[in-house]
């Protein structure tokens, strides 16, 4: 079967997610990451919306965290205080997936302003609860198109900070490929390219001297089972670019 | 007490107000019903503007944004927020901003009497250039920690599924931080779907007593286009025609005439 | 998981272990099981000792006790508390005495990850000498607050009414402290009334997921003498007995026998 | 009708309450005092427990302040964190119901020791919630039984202290009389005393020299209805001598 790049994002951030964890997750392309994570090889992936659902189950993708199918379909349902103080916080929750508007080399993010803060080309959302999943959960994944305009030598605002205490990874997934952290590197390196995408390619689309890892591996197509559930989920992401 | 009533009294021009409700129960007919008053230089606090407050600052009701993220959910962006941040129109807009966990616990210690709360965050990152972020040293361990200070809005705003005739209300499904933003405030104002002779706790049911309460309007639909949960679903294609008539000035103009011409139509 | 395998595996001899409930839901089986078991030097933490420490600190379990309120709620002293801190019966007792806000705030702090909590209290009393307490200043008005440390039990237990077969747990009634001293563990352990296929979400219901809990035990009435809201009721004229059987060390030691010959009894 | 000096106590407690307030109370006495005066003078009294019930309206005496029966007639019941944190230290209750083994001139309270801390000739059960009680309710009703062990010069240990920032005031009543403070004055005052007790007797139960107030009040004795729904209520709080 065919497929697009935003298609292939999808599934490489689902892909991120095993079986046994629970992912905080957003709407757009995490929903889709993450009920397709659940619907094929991870069915016990606990879902947690930062509205208070937890291991939410929707049949549907949910346009708002707070879609009352996410309520409806969880085994529990907590107010902001607990999400935030009592489940984000002390580390309860294995992975957080973010988006930005900016990325440096770092893997810290901007989702607050393009331009100057007081005079903004783009005034952007803001943090919403990104700050705190960046320094809470033990693994990020990271989903954002690949260009020179979003992979910046400096950040015109650093709204989360990637973990850099050695613990916990990051996974960036672009419509070019793969970037990765480690307890080893404080640095985002490149491991995997999408299929028919050179190293060169995704280099010239970084605004940073690429760090590439010793083997670069191509990433897998999407199954037919993948794209076939994906697809049934609905309203597919943007693509972006 | 009618809405136009509540709305009349309970908030005056100047004030902080919160008009809060996380993704479900926003008090959509209250904040419109503050703009067919006019308020003015309001301070709006709220964790995600959302369209409700796009409206208000768009109608020029606002001075100020307390804010954690200010996104259109899953369509995109507030274009009213912008133009009032990019553009100073139809005024200029101060901007306050938080992160989500920074804003509950504000909430938190608003509604506790205390004048601030602890959290691990914001360190490193840009935000405490533009928001109120303090430090404090835990005296046992020696790590240092954030600090948010109290929120204590003049006013809070919530919708709710019932009240009963005492004036007890109560909520339920994604409870949000509203019980929080209702003990924070000086004044609170509750619209409702329905007004019952005794409420029944139910599955998820938050109830705050009538004391902690200067305000019920029966407002049925006060919600809309966010949703009731066990009463009215959510309008997710106004959110998303919200994108089209929020891009220009002049359809935004238009809509509003078509509100502020409905004055009267709430009850 | 058996009661008997429960406490064996997950409670371990100069552990500190919290059993929570107040006034409602409180884990008198699993405590028994303990003393059968003969657990010795824990430090036992809890807001109100209630009958339960009172029975394992005459049996001889505590090293230590961390509390607020030592009492036979409506009757009177705890006697087998008394003779231990005034008579060192049957061995020493260490005190670490709070308040109930304190000890609340120490349980929220556990359970939010944070080394502190922050509130309004102690200052000027002479609790801070035989308490941890700290001090900290706000950052924006300069006041002086307390600060009481983190709980972070070794075990936590609790009752609870059901849970799932997936071990999702629910107690509704008075809710008391037990979500936050669960979540301020690094193990846990549930007995519950009953197993249900599926939970229903009741009016007041709390549901702890069962990623946080390492074991849940189906222990039919394991809070009596205390209560089960919807299950059981509460055994006043226990709680009034105790005070006879409690007052001498013979009474209690033929109460000790009894409980420990029916070793095996408990599921 | 003839009345003993406890149920006098219990009378006059209740009378300290108003129909408009909302008041924290514990078993005991307290418990008794707040129910007569919601069956007589004050029927919308709001009474609060800090096991989490607000508002409830128990048609008999609660033993424990987690009975079934609070829980069952509340409007709502409500977590610890969220009674102590959100109900009482931001000061929405009004009125405290306290008890003590000794109390100071200052209306300073210990229900911690008598003795020494470490070496106790009677262990009590502690502070409870009584602290934050006492800091944090704009009225505090105090009932205790009047003697030179109770109404000491110094206290053996200071559980819970009496608002001294000028703020709030204390009601003392015992079974010889009423003893107060106000805005005005940072000390206990002698206001009234019970039928057939004069100031003199009061003086003798006083470990210090007792401030009387000008015009000492005789406390109206109970009339017959606070009498018939007192004794209705069962389980009549201990005589405390």
């Amino acid at each position: 079967m065919s497929f697009d790049s935003a298609e292939l994002m999808t599934v490489v951030a689902a892909r991120q997610l095993q079986n046994d964890q629970s992912v905080l997750v957003g709407v757009g392309r995490p929903s889709h990451a993450a009920i397709l994570a659940k619907r094929t090889h991870a069915p016990d992936l606990v879902l947690i919306y930062e509205s208070g659902t937890i291991d939410a189950d929707p049949d549907s993708i949910p346009l708002s965290i707070g879609d009352p199918e996410l309520a409806a379909t969880s085994t529990s349902v907590v107010s902001l205080p607990d999400i935030f103080n009592y489940w984000l916080q002390p580390g309860r929750i294995d992975v957080g997936f973010l988006g930005a508007a900016q990325i440096d080399r770092h893997g810290n993010l901007n989702t607050t302003v393009i331009g100057e803060y007081d005079h903004p080309r783009v005034r952007l959302p803001g943090a919403g609860g990104a700050p705190e999943i960046a320094r809470s959960c033990q693994e990020i994944v990271v989903t954002l198109p690949h260009s020179a305009r979003t992979f910046v030598p400096e950040l015109d605002f650093t709204t989360s900070l990637c973990r850099s205490d050695g613990e916990g990874s990051m996974v960036v997934v672009t419509d070019l490929g793969v970037l990765e952290t480690s307890d080893q590197h404080d640095e985002l390196e490149l491991t995997a390219t999408f299929p028919g995408i050179g190293v060169g390619e995704v280099q010239d689309q970084t605004g940073w001297e690429l760090k590439v890892a010793g083997d670069v591996a191509e990433v897998a197509p999407p199954t037919a089972e993948e794209l076939e559930v994906l697809r049934s989920l609905g309203s597919k992401p943007k693509a972006v670019r | 007490m009618p809405l136009e009533e509540a709305i009349g009294s309970l908030l005056n021009d100047g004030d902080s107000v919160a008009f809060e409700g996380f993704t479900h129960l926003i008090p959509f007919a209250a904040g419109q019903e503050a703009i067919r008053q006019g308020k003015k230089d309001l301070e709006l606090v709220r964790m995600t503007p959302d369209l409700i407050y796009d409206q208000m600052i768009g109608a020029g009701c606002a001075r100020r944004l307390v804010f954690s993220y200010g996104g259109n959910p899953g369509v995109g962006s507030l274009h009213r927020l912008r133009d009032a941040v990019e553009n100073q129109w139809p005024a200029p807009l101060e901007l306050e901003e938080h992160s989500h966990a920074g804003m509950v616990n504000r909430y938190i210690a608003g509604a506790s009497g205390l004048p601030f709360a602890v959290l691990r965050g914001y360190a490193g990152t840009d935000l405490p250039d533009h928001s109120e972020v303090g430090e404090v040293t835990c005296p046992f361990t020696g790590e240092v920690l954030s600090a948010v200070p109290a929120l204590r809005p003049d006013l809070t705003v919530i919708h709710a599924q019932q009240a009963d005739r005492q004036g007890n209300v109560q909520l339920w499904g994604i409870p949000g931080v509203q019980k929080e933003a209702v003990l924070s405030a000086a004044r609170s104002l509750v619209t409702v779907e329905e007004i019952v002779d005794e409420l029944t706790l139910q599955p998820g049911g938050v109830i705050i007593p009538s004391w902690e309460i200067d305000a019920v309007s029966h407002v049925p639909n006060g919600a809309q286009p966010s949703y009731t949960h066990g009463y009215t679903t959510r309008d997710n294609d106004f959110y998303r025609e919200w994108d089209e008539i929020s891009r220009s000035r002049e359809a935004f103009g238009e809509w509003l005439d078509r509100l502020t011409a409905g004055e009267g139509d709430e009850s």
